[in-house]
């Protein structure tokens, strides 16, 4: 996924699809799946059998047809695609989060980042792509089996050289102590992040900024209280992204006629609806039109900010 | 470490300043934020006076300094604050009931001080410390020990903020850089929001090595977020349709060292078009080389002049980039050149292969009939990212991209986003906030050719 | 008491049912809503049972009721909720350390339970109650034990919604027919949200004695809230250009007297126009009364055929008027008639003094040319209210009103609502909301003679 | 402000303004004012000075002018632009809530509804458009000062039959024994409402609705906690407006020439900036477009409500 890895992965006009390729077969905008690329293998969906072998020296961006004329597209991964088509292992940040906490931490290429828990992986894939080439993110989650699900997605999107995942309790025992004064940015998912912020006190290099996640007011109320005797900048934030859908449409353009003299007009029968109607006129002007979705995620969570006082 | 990449060579610790670094500088908590060049003759007003900023080279991001009288003036001098300033907060969860208490018998006529201004300013003259003038108008306020706790904090503060006021230095980051732009002169950067920034970012894919084509008209900021996270690899193209570039003087209060400035580039549309078209045309340019690395030192000028007529127009914004600090950054010039015309031999690798993303804040172009131009200098599967104040013209540009099987993955998204105040007994969202952070257009291009 | 009016007049005590009253049942909190009028013979299926409504007639509205099997079978028997119901939320705030307590050892493979379907329907047909069932499949979990105190909290509420569902008796008011259609048939009600509702009737100003006319083409629900608000005074008068009216069912499911049925009327646009034009026109529709009227009763039942129609194709909605129970209104018809066409007295009335208040909520038509030709009648001075789905054609409008000085303080707005979950330590907005309430062009009418 | 105490007052257009009159002076959408018209009077403003005289026997929404020429609309009062010209004698609730708050109340012609603290009275006026004609408002305040000078509005606005104002400590004392049992709804804005909730559970009939505006969390969470022992349907919103500014304006419509060469096009010179600009063509049309305002109101309050649970 990062070009980093492989400078001849980067996409270009002449980058092709080759075997043990990871791809992105796109069926709609909300239908989509991860599929490595295997000589010999097949893909089977309701538009039909679609043969691996067909997609080879394809580029990255190209329409493929299945036996029975039934077509996909194959797109190259980008952190953002693989957020829509990981497995959840655990509710997964999305984009709006990510891209909010990676920036409002400073995340940049070269930077240490800690985190935990790792989850599904989302968040880590997009902090990987932010410190590549020369940083490193160190994610941990106290659950081995998602440890190692996590690790073998990152082997799959190619972004272990980036992401070490370890197995610790991180609220019960904090980040390991080789980390101490490394860190340039921390992340936390956990149910109780105030238990591992004296933890985050001793990782952070001077200056550096932790981020928590949390879905209740209570925990963000808790781990504010807790930053406050070594943070400074602690700062709360929402952020829903609100979609909207596109229609190409016609809107009635109602007349009356000036008289308002009813059957004044000999005017020609229409559908049944305006049968009777003398006094309505009805054009149609082709228009695009776009409006919010009304099914809307609500909420999913507070992301609480802070910096460590600088106090050497 | 590459950390150094993006904060100049020459330093070895990024977490100091050194002499010629960008910084910014945060006075009285957010309430007025100065983007500065440090230097030995660099000054800075505060309140009424004008201190050298010389004291802050050399110190780590993060310091915290304050104005002290000394036998030469007033000066800056670092110090470690204590937890005072987060009394308020503290200790409002003990007060929580005292808080809700009514303050019926409370009449506030601005009477209630009796230390007047020339007291004050005798006081000064004699070197009393800000704390000390701030005591003092304590203990002459009629009124104040008829406050609640929290009004009693609440005017300590806002005569702390006066007297005594904080200077917080900072590394100017994209997300600092856009919240100061967006609270002082949101029209420069056409109302764009960190959130919808570094959205921008996400759905573009901006990564290490990336070549990234953006149209920035929001004065340079769009181009300076990109090459922030490029860190010194890949290359950011800000191209412009016609003859005149758009200014990215933003860019340049990036703290960017020479790796970094090197992969900002520029480029005319037209350019990127004709080397597209004819082989032949990239040694004509080549020809065109020497004059045109000329003509973009005279844009460089040129641009110099407008920003002179845009500061003169910009006192309002004079906190952001103040005129004294501005005009030592231009004649140090310790700051590598960015924004140079991109080099031939990468423009055709760019017709080889494509640009691996791309971004558009150009509010004032018509979207559609640029992205249909802009699109096909994409690779394939690249994503696109597209800013626009209004949502119709994003609308029918999204439209005429699905019907003609431009693009998949299209969808217009408006970011959301709510501050919270969060302390003891007063958890809500802020009260004020800025409601709209415009709309944006994402998708990926697709192969065209089958 | 004036209430009365509002719910029939020959009812004593608005706050009990009668034979014949319109009600929302509410099922297992909010799970299913449903519309129904009492009878005798009214029946309403829970879960694989039919049960006789009969119980409900003379309780109190807020009654709860749940299904008992009796000798004659299962039937709605009154009772008095403890505050069990409340439990997971009184028990949260102690658990709230073990709430947060991870659950890495539970593995839920719904082989934990060992009651057996058969089982259950054994325990049934030997009568046992709703609340004795959810005993044993507790007692028969293998992994109750071991979940946290809120996940039993949660597992018990889902086998009681299941095995012993609980009825609501509600009042419906605008505000729960708005929900309950929101929720279970939006597009009948043009996605009006009930927040989006009561803006429209507080911008155009509803209130007793107002003369309100209305452009509804959302069901009725409109017409009912107006209907709502006027308590029997003043009218609602239902607007429609061409010759067919809107349905207007929805309004019937309000409890409404005759009182306030009389007070909604109904009239094609183009005779509030002759009216408006020529004096004589309105002695010649005095020559049409006759007819009129009847065609005005064909209306009503060709509009009842296409209520079939829409039944027809609204399985998904069976839940908000039961076909048993709605057939029981038809032939009952305990409801007073509404949507008459306004007799002609008022018609000059509205000439001579205009409207006192304007709602459009017509998504189909083209507001610009609807409000041009509408806004006439309306009196100087008076409010309206124009709700759409679509940004764009009240852009237009709002800007054609402004730019023929027809109109001052115009405005869109577009209202925001959020609901939160308030629990001990699980206190958050919800998680799934909807997130679109449609637009407001709101504004008064001025003179335009001077 | 309300037809219903006298019914010559009802709009139409026959009605004209009189002597004694009070009318919304309309300068723009954002400055407004509440003015008594009185024979004689004048009233000064930045485009002249308007002399009452000329204003009686004109229609509400006439436009008057002032003797230098200026002018101003006259609008007959409603309570949404009361809400816009009272005087804040403390935080006021806006049309949002306030809308909100009645119909959530289940508030009907002929309710009785309490009130407190009366405040400015924005939500009192619209309480009393509600319940008119028959139904009443009591609204209560601790500060005296404050309620006399509500009841002077209540007066002046035409509301006064249907509104009472007392002056009463609900937190302390809870609402009067008289109206026990006697009120459809009852709305609090106080600091601390759990104090209230007891009283208001007197106060309700069965099945009654209660309402608690709060600024802070900790309010609702308190409030919410109190009122689960004798109230069902308790839910808590958030509600806020967005308002859209429209302007008609012009795009420019970008073409770059097909051929994409350098200079090929003889093309007119045009404005300095896009001198020397060959490639480009620019082709405006008019359009109307409208966004969201950005200063926008982040937060008023959250409303709780809930029902009294039918014990009976």
């Amino acid at each position: 996924m990062l070009p980093v890895e492989s400078a001849k992965k980067k996409l270009s006009f002449t980058r092709c699809i080759q075997d043990g390729d990871l791809v992105i077969v796109y069926e709609r905008y909300d239908n989509m799946k991860a599929v490595k690329v295997c000589e010999g293998s097949v893909l089977e969906n309701r538009f039909g059998v679609f043969k691996h072998s067909d997609w080879i020296g394809k580029q990255f961006g190209s329409k493929v047809f299945s036996s029975k004329g039934g077509f996909v597209y194959l797109l190259a991964p980008t952190p953002e695609l693989w957020t829509l088509v990981l497995s959840h292992r655990t509710q997964i940040l999305y984009i709006a989060d990510i891209s909010f906490v990676i920036m409002f931490l400073e995340i940049v290429p070269g930077c240490v980042v800690l985190e935990s828990g790792t989850g599904s992986g989302s968040l880590t894939t997009s902090l990987a792509r932010a410190v590549a080439p020369e940083g490193h993110v160190y994610t941990f989650d106290f659950h081995e089996q998602r440890a190692a699900s996590a690790r073998e997605d990152f082997e799959k999107t190619g972004i272990s050289n980036t992401v070490t995942v370890g197995v610790r309790d991180i609220q019960g025992e904090g980040f390991p102590d080789e980390f101490s004064g490394r860190a340039d940015s921390v992340f936390l998912d956990l149910p109780q992040p105030w238990l591992a912020i004296p933890s985050v006190e001793k990782m952070l290099k001077q200056d550096g900024i932790v981020c928590s996640f949390s879905p209740c007011i209570e925990q963000v109320q808790r781990a504010s209280e807790t930053l406050r005797s070594k943070f400074t900048d602690i700062r709360t934030f929402e952020i829903l992204l609100r979609t909207y859908e596109v229609r190409e449409g016609k809107m009635d353009s109602f007349q009356v006629e000036e008289s308002g003299s009813v059957g004044s007009l000999p005017c020609k029968r229409r559908q049944r609806l305006s049968e009777g109607s003398n006094e309505q006129e009805t054009t149609s002007a082709s228009v695009v039109m776009a409006r919010p979705c009304s099914e809307a995620k609500g909420h999913t969570g507070y992301l609480t900010f802070a910096r460590l006082k600088c106090l050497s | 470490m590459s950390e150094n990449k993006l904060h100049g060579d020459a330093v070895e610790n990024p977490r100091l300043t050194w002499d010629g670094c960008s910084v910014l500088l945060d006075i009285n908590d957010g309430d007025r934020l100065v983007f500065s060049r440090l230097s030995a003759g660099a000054k800075l007003k505060i309140g009424n006076k004008n201190c050298s900023l010389q004291p802050l080279i050399g110190c780590p991001f993060g310091s915290f300094f304050r104005v002290e009288n000394g036998a030469q003036g007033p000066y800056l001098s670092r110090y470690t604050p204590s937890n005072e300033g987060n009394s308020i907060q503290e200790q409002g969860d003990c007060q929580s009931k005292d808080e809700l208490r009514d303050n019926r018998a409370l009449v506030d006529n601005n009477k209630a001080q009796s230390l007047t201004g020339d007291a004050i300013n005798e006081m000064r003259r004699q070197g009393a410390s800000g704390d000390e003038i701030v005591e003092a108008l304590i203990a002459n306020s009629a009124t104040f020990e008829k406050k609640t706790l929290f009004s009693q904090e609440k005017y300590r503060l806002k005569k702390q903020k006066k007297y005594a006021p904080i200077v917080l230095l900072r590394r100017p980051f994209t997300r600092s850089i856009c919240e100061a732009y967006l609270k002082k002169y949101p029209v420069r950067i056409g109302f764009l929001r960190m959130d919808t920034l570094c959205l921008l970012l996400s759905m573009a894919n901006v990564s290490a090595n990336s070549d990234v084509l953006v149209v920035d008209m929001v004065g340079g900021l769009l181009t300076g977020a990109v090459a922030e996270r490029l860190g010194g690899t890949g290359y950011v193209c800000n191209t412009y349709p016609g003859g005149s570039p758009y200014p990215m003087d933003i860019a340049r209060i990036f703290n960017f060292g020479e790796e970094i400035c090197k992969r900002i580039v520029r480029s005319p549309l037209a350019d990127l078009f004709s080397v597209q078209t004819e082989k032949s045309k990239v040694s004509s340019h080549n020809g065109d080389s020497c004059s045109m690395e000329i003509e973009s030192n005279e844009q460089i000028s040129s641009t110099a002049g407008t920003e002179e007529v845009s500061l003169a127009s910009e006192n309002m914004m004079s906190d952001l980039i103040p005129e004294t600090t501005y005009s030592v950054e231009r004649k140090s010039s310790k700051s590598a050149k960015l924004g140079e015309k991109a080099p031939h031999e990468i423009f055709s690798l760019w017709k080889e292969n494509g640009f691996t993303s791309l971004i558009i804040a150009a509010p004032e172009l018509d979207t559609w009939s640029l992205v249909k131009k802009i699109l096909p200098l994409l690779s394939n599967s690249a994503p696109f990212a597209i800013y626009h104040q209004y949502l119709q013209p994003l609308a029918t540009c999204m439209n005429n991209l699905q019907v003609g099987k431009m693009a998949v993955g299209l969808q217009i998204s408006e970011p959301w986003l709510r501050e919270y105040q969060v302390l003891p007994s007063r958890t809500h969202p802020c009260m004020q906030m800025n409601g709209f952070g415009g709309y944006i257009l994402s998708g990926t291009k697709i192969c065209t050719n089958n």
